[in-house]
Parts: structure tokens; C-alpha cells; sequence
């Protein structure tokens, strides 16, 4: 399989003491897939994913291991993930607007990436023009500098840029929350074909907008509080949540067709509990309408499908 | 209540400002009593420009806006404090709303200085309680606080309980879910639904076209500055008709159904052609297809 | 482009214009008549007396109407004639600036571009090092703080009286006449190192500062960031930065200018080094009001020009400035 | 260091924590208020004025004479701390002017906008070019009479260029903040908005920016005394250097004479540099991590 992470836990240091941001997470995806991973605003989303490519200060490695096309993963060892990095896993950031240097041309500012990582550029020239044209930027755009680009363009540029070594795992960070209802379309079916031009083997996409996740998700990973909460296929999540917060998460979402007069949706109410010093057991236990005496232990997780794992104690009730 | 006519904002481009872009280009509609009208448009649609214009916080280029019949497209001082009596607004981003070296509650005080000078402490204090219950908020619980001691949703009800302070007729809501969390953003939008019901009429400016559906009976798309369709929600979303229109309800993510899976729309009306801003040649002609539903042709 | 150095040229323009206009208006509106001021001092040099009769008609004219006052003011200007010197009698203040001047850029050019450099270089390496940052970034604050006249002082002192090493006095030594000869070029170079040491010590200081603050701030943009995420080696990083962190430090030298031609003024009356600043000194002792107005229109010149070069060199160093007025054709 | 809730903290307190553990804010200080006392104590520690003639001229620091005496028999130490107060007092004054100008240009200019901020900044862009230096020459050189305060006025009137172009791109960012709409909504006026709700904004740049014109006007008028545009009467650090080189004390090797006001200037300004820096990394953390 290409990617298996057991037990991963990441902290940040603050003055005011240890932010548990990711607290023992586990799961496998299998090559070709692209693994939605959804959450509210401070569930630890972009934890992970930096934590797999850069974990450096503020971020503290905690424990657990990462696994890679059946390699270990150093993700702890800071200097031994450097040739790592681009190579074998590759990130969109959330700034990929201004991820590229703006005073050097984008050509050259490649060239330079290569050369300083003595990777041969053989090769791949020709590989970088073919690229170009299936994501519809002309090839003219290498010696333009990126301030002269539309934030379409330098969306693409860099999705081009981070897969040009054909890494086995590509993090995609909130890349469509900032564009409009067009380009976020347009961007994440070309996720979807850089897939299955082989371009890179699989693909994390994280956001906090589920309704992109169904459209291009094979299996998706709800997360709250730094907690892992269910994993499973795109459909059963959307339509057969099992974990009490999903079932919210999903009730919640306003849909074209849904109005307030005839159908008014609920809230979840309360926020999430701050990480500082999070709450014993299940970290949704505050806000959890069907919370039960057993949910100030730690919930187990358990299958409840095929490649459908939920953490909730009202499933172990169910299933017992 | 509200009636613009042709309403444009201008602004001055390239060194010495001989070009002119036009921000908002002509934008006519009405919002009546009780009405919650979405705004929907992309980024650089000119939604936000005709928010801050109707609340006079930009100038006005062209056109004119009456309210209750009165023209108030450049009114000064004391009827502009009439005329904020009656409309108010709520911005985007609450952490940049509240101004952060001060306590939260600051905003009520400034209230009272401007609208209720006269009004004594435990009158004021009882209004106060009560705005701020009708909003879900527990006074005990949030007043005297820093905003950065409470979530992007209190503060945003907080702005909503402003409003009603003052007892306002119409509010403007610029985009004011889009920093909220999905658990959260749906509260506020009840709460603006339900005081829709005790009369209040909104403006409610987004670009999520489900969150426009969710809670407006009458919808306007804009495009670059031009509003290309307007009318009752339902016959804009269900029976769109401008290209524009259409390619955005297809582009929405859907929790029911998959891109591809979307059908293909059936031209309804062959002999229209939609007035492109920028591309069409010839002045746009707002035609009413159906009853008062408007689409811009060429 | 061109629109963009057009609108420069036109604010150097305003701005010589309004300083020559200042220079014009001071003399006039002062507290006190400066005729009388003025012929008042002359009285003791008695051959200066008729000099001082035609160049006040000329000069100052008060029976004329003002607007032809100014007008005068500046047709005399273009020529050239800035009235005759009182206290070099009968030289005309032209040409005493003129010879001045090849003293001063010899001083300050080198000073402004080796401080800049070295400044630059030094700022970027202690940005790398925490506890190299600790204890030098106090000094180069000190250094920014002392007076360059102190530290003139203290240098004639340490190294051309205690040490003896350097000529503290003149640009040559005064039994040499000015000629291309080795002697006489390494003369005029032994006098040259301690006034040049003073200007540039002082401004390496503020310019290792400002890269220091630069850098930080580049190594913590979202391009650094992401040539991390990608593994690419500090070398390429910090390269980056420091390419991007001194082009703002381009336009600091413009903001520069000023400051440094204070410290230029205050170097040269300390090691009578004749540029503008000796004689503008000693023009204010003697009040010498022509020769001090020549100096301030000399300076002034000097600065419009020197920024107008820095205009230049920024738009063609900065693609982002490039295209932003680019966009505005 | 465990804290109940993380948002309890507001943010005055962490200013303060940040405040007395930053080095270079305690380190400036201490120089300055060091100065301080010197010139407001000073005086009362010696017998002679700073004019007076103590005693034999050329003659090195001993029990006697602190710091020595001058080519002219003058006591360096009252020297000293009497130009001490001279400099403080144009370092405050001729501060205090050019933050004000700055600040009122700077808003005004910003938050107005406009036809009335391009003119403004047309007439500061014109200041900037001119070397403070220049103007400062051609205004002093014609007073008859030349006192510490007109100088600090000088120096006021010819500083606050670049003042005025920092306060304005600042209030020209803090403009745009909702919580200037929202005042505007609300009906409050202009000058209430800038100065309610903007100006507080600004406090700890405001003092930045208040730090670095005092010591630039110390320096300025330190320039000023040394090229004979100083004070008339009474004295001050510039006028001791200029009269210690007129008077060769470098040949004879006076360092008494030469070294102890240059060295308070540099340690004065160089104090409130070190301040200025101190509440730089204090009020924007990306500078505290190195």
C-alpha cells in the first residue's frame, strides 16, 4: 500500500504550554487514491499535513510512525527528510500564491530547484512543456515572472511545479478555498487527472468544505479536535455517516434545494474544546447530543464496513 | 423600502487616471418589507461595492438610491444619521470588525452616545439584555470581553444584536458566514431567517450559491459589475436562464450528485442571447422572461 | 516606463524648483535687514565695499519689484553667477564650489558604496547565527548612533596622534602641487583613509541593521517556506533572500543621502578636508551668505541627482517594480 | 509555565511580561535614564558654571577637575552636564515638534485620502529630498540670534518627513479595518474616528516613532553646534567638540576635552536605538525569534 501512518502524534510548543494540535492518528490509503481529509478550523488538518513534509519548531514530534511505499518515513529527523522532500512527497500549500520567488523568472527559478538539489534536469524540459499544456498554460509562461500570472495560473503553475518528480504522495492544503465556484471546479478535476495520468501515486486533500471532498474523494477522513473521528469510502460518509459528528457535520451543510422555510437545518452548538488541556476521552463530549457514561474513556475505533472505521462509543454499543 | 436605479461606481485606472473601470455598471433592483434578497456574485463581481454604496460608505458615480421614496444617494450628517437609524450593516471578517485594543461590548456604548444620548443606564441595560437574548447570546457570559476571548461566531451575533439596538428596518450582510465555521454558520443564518419574520429585510451578499438558496426568497446574479439575472430564488435557481447562471449552478459542489452526473440543461429559450459584460457589443435590455423574473439580453 | 521616470523627473523638478525658491525667499524674509547685516561686515575689508555695492544691486535689488527680483535670481543662476565670494575675495562662488566638489564625490562615493556593500554582506551573515546576531547587532547599533564628527575626531586622535600613522590635516601634503605622480596620488590616498574610515564605519552600521531586519523578514515569507518544504538547501534559500532583501535597501541609500552628506560636512572640518563642508564652515563663521547659498544649491543638486540614479538602478534591479509601472503605460 | 485557559491572557499583560524580559528595551533604558540624571543632577555636583574659568588650562582629569579643563582653564565636567540639559532639551522639544507635524500630516493625509493626500504627499516627498541638513543651514544661518529652543524648532520643522510618510501608510492600512466602517455607520465623526479609534491603534508606533526623533533631533543639533550654527550663548555637547577642534585639542592630545561629549551622545542616542528595537521585537514577534 502506499501510505500507513500508526499512532501519529503532534504537539506545538507555547509559551502557555503543549497544544495537543494531533493527538495518536492511524489509517492506510492504497496506491491511486485520493484520501479527503475534512475538519473544522483547528482539528489538526494542516497539522498533519505538515507534519508529514516539514515537522520543524513550533511542531513537536511526539510519537508514531509514517510509512511509504513500505519505507519508513523519517518525518521526526529533520535532516533526512530533505532528499525526501519534493522526491518522494510533495505539497500544494495553502499560499500557493505566493509560494514561487517573485523576482526570478519561473524557468529559471526551477532550473534553480534542480540544480541546488543536484537532480539531472535532463528530461525534463520536455516533460515540463507537455505538463504545461494539459493544465493549459503556455509554454512562454517559463520566462515570466509570477507576479505577472492571474491567481488561476499560479495555482496551476505550482501544482505543476510540486508533481514534476512524480512524488508517490502529493498533500493538496486547502488549495480551493480561496477561489471562486469556476476555478475550484476546474482545479480540483485537475487534481483528479493528475492521478490518473500517473503523475503522482496518491493524494491527500485537505479542507473544510466536504462537498468538494464528495465530488473528488475516493475515501474521506473526518477529524475533529486533533482526534481522528471516521475514515471511510466518500459515499458512506456523506450518506451513511456513523460517527455522532459527522451525522451533524453533514445535517449542516446547506444544499441548492434545501430552504430555511421549509427545511431548517441545525447547528452544532458550543466550539471545540481548546487543546491546551482537551477534555478526557472523546473530545466531542461536550457538544455530543447522544453522549453516554462511557464517553469519558477513550473511544476505540472499530470497523463498521469494508475500509469504514468509526472512533464513537454509540457504535461499540451498537455492534456488542 | 429600498430602490436603485442604474446604480455605478467608477473608478479612476492608470497614471493619471485617464482609464476608468466600472466597478458596478448600471445595477437596478428593489428590496421590499420582509424581503431577505441574496446578492450573489464571484470575487471582483462588485457585490461588495454596492453593500458599502448603499450604506454611504463609498461614493456614488452614477445612478441613485431612494429609500421609502426619499432619494438619499448624497445625504449629509444629521438625515445620514436619520438614514442610519433605519439601515445598518454587518462586515465580513469579525476579528477585524471589533477594534482589538478595546472591549468587545465598545460598539453598544457607541450606540448610545450616537442614537440614545437621552436614554437612562437601566433602560439601556435592559435593551441591551434583551437584543442580546434575541440573538441566543447570554449577556452574563459575554459581555466585558476582548474579542479575542470570543469565537468568530459570538462576534458576529454581537453585530446582529447592534442592529437591532437601533431597531433597524434593513441590514446589509456582506459575506458574513464565509469566516464561520460549517457548525456554526448555520445559526446565524437561522437567526437572520427568523428575524425576517419579525420584519427585518436583508441584503445578504455572498458568493456560496446554497447558502443564498438557503435562506432568500429573491435572488440577483451578478457578473463583473452587471446584474445579468434577478428574481423569486426559486425561479432563478430552478429556472435559470442566463449562460452565466447556468455554469455556476453547474459548478457548485453537490452533496447528492457528482459533476458528470449533472444533466446537461435544455436551451429553454432559443431566441435569447445573454449580455455578456465586456464581450457584448450593444446597451443590455433587462427583459422579463416570467413573472419578474429578469434576465439581461442583449 | 517612460511615464513612470517622466512623473520622477517632474517631482526633482518641483523639488529644485522649491529649493532654489527657499534659498531665495530666506535672505529676504528674515528677522533683521541683511543689507545693513551685511555691508555692516564688509566695512572691515575696504577693498570688498565696491565688489559688495554692484553684487547687492544685482543680487538682492530691493528697489526692483520682487517678482523681477526672481526673475534675476534666476537668470543669474543659469549663467553660472552666484555672486563673488566675501570672504575669498575677489573669487566667484562658482568656481571656489568647483574645485571643492571632486574632494567631496572622491570622499563620499566610495564611502556610500563600499559601506553598502560590506554593510549589506555583514547584516545577511549575522541574520544566519543567533549568538553572532546577540552581541554584534548592539555595536552596529551604537555605531549608527555616534555622531560622525566624534568618531572623525576620535580616529585623527588614535591614529594621527597617537599612532601617527595618517596625516590628520588637508587633502596633500602642502609642499606637493597636484599633479599624477606616484608620490603624489599615494600622499593624497594617506590623507584620504581616516576621513573615509569615519563616513564609512558610521554607515555600516545602519545598513548591516537594515538587511539583518530584512532577511528575517524574507526567510519568514511564503517563498521561503516553501523552498524549505521542498527540501532545497539553505544556500538557495538564503541566496533568495538576500537578493530580494536588498532591493529595498536600494531605496534606503536614497533615504541615505541626506544623512550622509552630513556626516561628509562634519568629517571634512574635522580633517580640514576641502570639500563643500570645509568651506561651508567656514562660509557660516565668516557669513559669507553668497558662498553659503552656492554650497546649499550644490547640495541640493548633488541629492536630486544622486536619487534620480537610485530611481534608475531600482527599476532595473526590481522586476516587480518593472511590472507594476509597467502596467501603467 | 501552566496558564488555566489559554485566552485569559489579554494582551497588555503579555506586553508587559514581554516588556522587562526583553534585554535590549532594559539595556536602553538604563543608558538613558543614566543621561538623564547626569544633566538634572549635574549641575548641583560642581562649583563653576560652564563658562567660568575654574583653573589652569590643558590640565588632565584629576580630584580636582573631573574631568580636566579646557584649552581655557574651563571645567570640562560642567561643561558637560550643562550641555547635557541643552541637548535634552532640543532632543525633547525638537522631538516633540516633529512627531506632531508628522502624526497630524500622517492621519490626515491617510485617512482623508485623495486630491488632499497627494498634495500633502507631494509636499513631503519635495522635504525628503532636500537634506535636512541643507534647510537647517539656510535657516540658521540668518537668525541673529540663535537660542536652544529656535533650534529645536528647526530641527522640528525640517524632521518630520519621514514621520509623516510611515504614519500615513499606517492609518491609510488601519482604514480599511471594518471597525472604521462600522464607526462610520454608527454616525461618529472624522476626527473622533482618527482619534478614538485609529490613533490608539498607533500608541506603540507612535513612541517608536517619538524615540527616533528625539535622538535624531540630539544628533541634528549636535551637527548644527559643531558647523557654528549652535547657540549664541550657553553650551552645549556640539559647541565643547567644535570649540576642542578649533582649539587643536586632537594635536595636543586633549582626550579629556574631545572624548566625554561625543562618547554621551553616542551612548544617548544609542540607548534610545536599542529601545526603539526592544519594543520592535516586543510588539511583532517574527523579529523576537532570532
Amino acid at each position: 500500500m502506499s501510505l500507513e501512518i500508526k499512532n501519529l502524534k503532534v504537539y506545538y510548543q507555547t509559551l502557555r504550554g503543549q497544544v495537543k494540535a494531533l493527538d495518536d492518528i492511524s489509517f492506510k490509503i492504497n496506491d491511486g487514491d485520493i484520501l479527503g481529509l475534512a475538519g473544522e478550523s483547528g482539528c489538526g488538518k494542516s497539522t498533519f499535513s505538515n507534519s508529514l513534509i516539514l515537522l520543524k519548531a513550533p511542531m513537536k514530534y511526539i510519537g508514531g510512525e509514517v510509512f511509504l511505499d513500505g519505507k519508513k518515513l523519517p518525518v521526526e529527523n529533520y535532516e533526512k527528510m530533505k532528499e525526501k522532500r519534493y522526491k518522494d512527497i510533495s505539497i500544494i500549500p495553502q499560499y500557493a500564491l505566493n509560494a514561487m520567488n517573485p523576482t526570478v523568472k519561473i524557468g529559471k527559478y526551477i532550473h534553480d530547484v534542480f540544480a541546488y538539489k543536484n537532480f539531472s534536469y535532463k528530461g525534463v524540459d520536455n516533460e515540463l512543456k507537455r505538463r504545461l499544456k494539459i493544465v493549459g498554460l503556455d509554454e512562454g509562461i517559463l520566462n515570466m515572472y509570477p507576479i505577472e500570472l492571474s491567481g488561476g495560473m499560479k495555482q496551476r503553475m505550482v501544482m505543476v511545479i510540486a508533481t514534476l518528480m512524480n512524488p508517490s504522495l502529493l498533500i493538496a492544503d486547502e488549495i480551493t478555498s480561496a477561489l471562486d465556484v469556476s476555478t475550484q471546479k476546474a482545479v480540483s478535476k485537475m487534481l483528479v487527472e493528475f492521478r490518473d495520468k500517473k503523475f503522482v501515486k496518491s493524494i491527500i486533500f485537505v479542507t473544510h468544505d466536504v462537498s468538494v471532498l464528495y465530488q473528488i474523494a475516493d475515501k474521506i477522513l473526518i477529524m475533529y479536535a486533533g482526534k481522528f473521528a471516521e475514515i471511510g469510502p466518500a459515499e458512506k460518509i456523506i450518506h451513511n455517516p456513523r460517527h455522532v459528528y459527522t451525522k451533524l457535520l453533514v445535517k449542516a451543510m446547506p444544499e441548492v434545494g434545501i430552504k430555511f422555510s421549509d427545511t431548517p437545518l441545525t447547528g452544532i452548538p458550543g466550539h471545540p474544546p481548546l487543546l491546551i488541556d482537551p477534555p478526557e476521552g472523546c473530545r466531542f463530549i461536550d457538544r455530543c447530543p447522544e453522549k453516554m457514561k462511557e464517553c469519558v474513556k477513550e473511544p476505540p475505533v472499530i470497523k463498521v464496513g469494508e475500509d469504514h472505521y468509526v472512533a464513537c462509543w454509540k457504535e461499540v454499543k451498537k455492534n456488542a | 423600502m429600498l430602490e436603485a436605479t442604474n446604480l455605478t461606481k467608477e473608478f479612476k485606472v492608470g497614471s493619471f487616471g485617464r482609464g476608468v473601470f466600472k466597478a458596478v455598471n448600471k445595477a437596478s433592483f428593489k428590496i421590499d418589507n420582509k424581503d431577505i434578497v441574496s446578492l450573489i456574485g464571484e470575487s471582483g463581481s462588485g457585490k461588495t461595492t454596492i453593500g458599502r454604496m448603499i450604506l454611504k460608505l463609498t461614493q456614488i458615480s452614477g445612478g441613485q438610491i431612494k429609500y421609502n421614496g426619499k432619494d438619499v444617494s448624497d445625504i449629509k450628517n444629521k438625515n445620514l444619521k436619520e438614514y442610519y437609524r433605519k439601515v445598518q450593516g454587518v462586515f465580513q471578517d469579525p476579528f477585524s470588525t471589533f477594534n482589538p485594543i478595546f472591549k468587545a461590548d465598545r460598539i453598544f456604548k457607541m450606540v448610545k452616545n450616537e442614537f440614545y444620548p437621552a436614554l437612562s443606564n437601566k433602560e439601556w441595560e435592559k435593551k441591551l439584555d434583551d437584543s442580546l437574548k434575541s440573538v441566543g447570546l447570554n449577556p452574563k457570559e459575554v459581555l466585558n470581553k476582548y474579542p479575542h476571548q470570543l469565537s468568530g461566531g459570538q462576534l458576529q451575533r454581537f453585530l446582529i444584536a447592534r442592529a437591532l439596538l437601533i431597531d433597524v428596518e434593513l441590514l446589509i450582510a456582506d459575506e458574513i458566514i464565509s469566516m464561520l465555521d460549517a457548525s456554526t454558520r448555520i445559526d446565524v443564518l437561522n437567526l437572520l431567517a427568523m428575524l425576517k419574520e419579525k420584519g427585518l429585510s436583508v441584503l445578504f451578499i455572498t458568493h456560496d450559491l446554497s447558502l443564498g438558496y438557503y435562506i432568500s426568497n429573491k435572488a440577483i446574479i451578478l457578473y463583473r459589475g452587471v446584474i445579468v439575472e434577478m428574481g423569486p430564488t426559486d425561479k432563478v435557481f430552478f429556472n435559470p436562464v442566463h449562460s452565466y447562471t447556468q455554469s455556476l449552478l453547474d459548478s457548485v459542489p453537490r452533496l447528492d450528485m457528482k459533476w458528470d452526473e449533472i444533466p446537461k440543461r435544455k436551451k429553454t429559450y432559443t431566441d435569447i442571447v445573454s449580455y455578456i459584460p465586456g464581450m457584448s457589443k450593444r446597451e443590455l435590455k433587462m427583459t422579463e422572461i416570467e413573472e419578474n423574473h429578469f434576465v439581461a439580453i442583449e | 516606463m517612460g511615464k513612470y521616470f517622466r512623473r520622477k523627473i517632474i517631482i526633482y523638478l518641483i523639488t529644485f524648483f522649491v529649493a532654489v525658491t527657499i534659498d531665495w525667499l530666506i535672505p529676504r524674509f528674515m528677522p533683521g535687514d541683511p543689507i545693513n547685516a551685511l555691508v555692516g561686515r564688509l566695512s572691515n575689508y575696504p577693498q570688498a565695499t565696491q565688489v559688495a555695492y554692484s553684487n547687492l544691486q544685482r543680487a538682492f535689488g530691493l528697489n526692483i519689484p520682487l517678482w523681477d527680483q526672481y526673475l534675476n535670481f534666476w537668470k543669474s543662476l543659469f549663467q553660472g553667477d552666484l555672486g563673488i565670494s566675501i570672504t575669498i575675495f575677489p573669487k566667484p562662488v562658482f568656481e571656489i564650489i568647483a574645485e571643492a566638489l571632486p574632494y567631496d564625490l572622491l570622499l563620499m562615493v566610495p564611502a556610500i558604496l563600499a559601506s553598502y556593500f560590506f554593510g549589506n554582506k555583514f547584516g545577511a551573515f549575522a541574520a544566519k547565527k543567533k549568538k553572532l546576531d546577540n552581541w554584534v547587532l548592539p555595536i552596529w547599533y551604537m555605531l549608527t548612533a555616534t555622531p560622525y564628527l566624534w568618531l572623525a575626531i576620535l580616529l585623527a586622535w588614535a591614529f594621527g596622534v597617537v599612532l601617527n600613522i595618517f596625516p590628520i590635516a588637508g587633502a596633500y601634503s602642502f609642499s606637493l602641487t597636484p599633479s599624477f605622480s606616484f608620490d603624489f596620488v599615494f600622499d593624497l590616498l594617506k590623507h584620504w583613509v581616516l576621513p573615509f574610515l569615519s563616513l564609512f564605519i558610521v554607515q555600516l552600521g545602519g545598513w548591516a541593521i537594515g538587511m539583518r531586519n530584512m532577511i528575517i523578514y524574507e526567510l519568514d515569507a511564503d517563498y521561503s517556506k516553501y523552498l524549505e518544504t521542498m527540501g532545497v538547501p539553505e544556500k538557495l534559500i538564503r541566496k533568495y533572500a538576500y537578493k530580494n532583501a536588498s532591493l529595498p535597501q536600494i531605496t534606503g541609500l536614497a533615504v541615505q543621502l541626506g544623512i550622509i552628506i552630513t556626516g561628509a560636512i562634519t568629517t571634512e572640518i574635522v580633517f580640514s578636508y576641502p570639500g563643500l563642508g570645509h568651506i561651508l564652515n567656514k562660509a557660516i563663521l565668516q557669513e559669507d551668505f553668497f558662498l553659503i547659498q552656492g554650497c546649499f544649491l550644490f547640495i541640493i543638486i548633488m541629492v536630486l541627482v544622486a536619487n534620480f540614479i537610485i530611481d534608475i538602478v531600482y527599476v532595473l534591479r526590481d522586476p516587480r517594480v518593472r511590472h507594476s509601472i509597467g502596467g501603467e503605460m | 509555565m501552566k496558564v488555566k485557559n489559554e485566552k485569559e491572557i489579554s494582551n497588555t499583560k503579555e506586553i508587559l511580561y514581554f516588556t522587562f524580559k526583553n534585554k535590549k528595551m532594559i539595556i536602553g533604558m538604563c543608558l538613558f535614564l543614566f543621561f538623564l540624571l547626569l544633566g538634572v543632577f549635574g549641575p548641583y555636583l560642581t562649583q563653576y558654571g560652564p563658562m567660568d574659568y575654574a583653573g589652569p588650562g590643558y590640565h588632565p582629569p584629576s580630584s580636582e577637575y573631573w574631568l580636566g579643563t579646557t584649552f581655557f582653564g574651563q571645567d570640562v565636567f560642567s561643561q558637560l552636564v550643562h550641555g547635557l540639559r541643552s541637548s535634552f532639551g532640543v532632543g525633547l522639544l525638537g522631538g516633540t515638534i516633529a512627531t506632531l507635524i508628522g502624526l497630524s500630516v500622517g492621519f490626515f493625509a491617510g485617512y482623508k485620502g485623495g486630491v488632499v493626500d497627494e498634495i500633502l504627499m507631494m509636499v513631503t516627498n519635495v522635504m525628503m529630498v532636500i537634506p535636512t541638513i541643507a534647510l537647517m543651514i539656510v535657516f540658521a544661518a540668518y537668525l541673529p540670534y540663535r537660542g536652544v529652543t529656535i533650534q529645536a524648532v528647526i530641527i522640528g520643522c525640517t524632521a518630520w518627513p519621514w514621520t509623516a510618510r510611515a504614519v500615513r501608510s499606517q492609518t491609510f492600512s488601519l482604514k480599511q479595518r471594518n471597525f472604521v466602517s462600522l464607526a462610520r455607520i454608527t454616525g461618529v465623526k472624522t476626527i473622533k474616528i482618527i482619534s478614538g479609534e485609529i490613533a490608539p491603534n498607533m500608541l506603540s508606533y507612535v513612541f517608536m516613532v517619538y524615540i527616533l526623533q528625539f535622538g535624531g533631533s540630539i544628533l541634528a543639533a549636535v551637527t548644527l553646534d559643531f558647523i557654528g550654527l549652535g547657540p549664541t550663548m550657553g553650551i552645549s555637547l556640539g559647541l565643547m567638540l567644535e570649540n576642542a577642534v578649533l582649539w587643536n585639542a586632537i594635536q595636543l592630545g586633549m582626550w579629556w576635552w574631545i572624548i566625554p561629549p561625543g562618547l554621551a551622545i553616542t551612548l544617548i542616542v544609542g540607548g534610545l536605538y536599542f529601545m526603539n528595537t526592544g519594543l520592535d521585537e516586543i510588539f511583532n514577534p517574527k523579529l523576537r525569534e532570532m
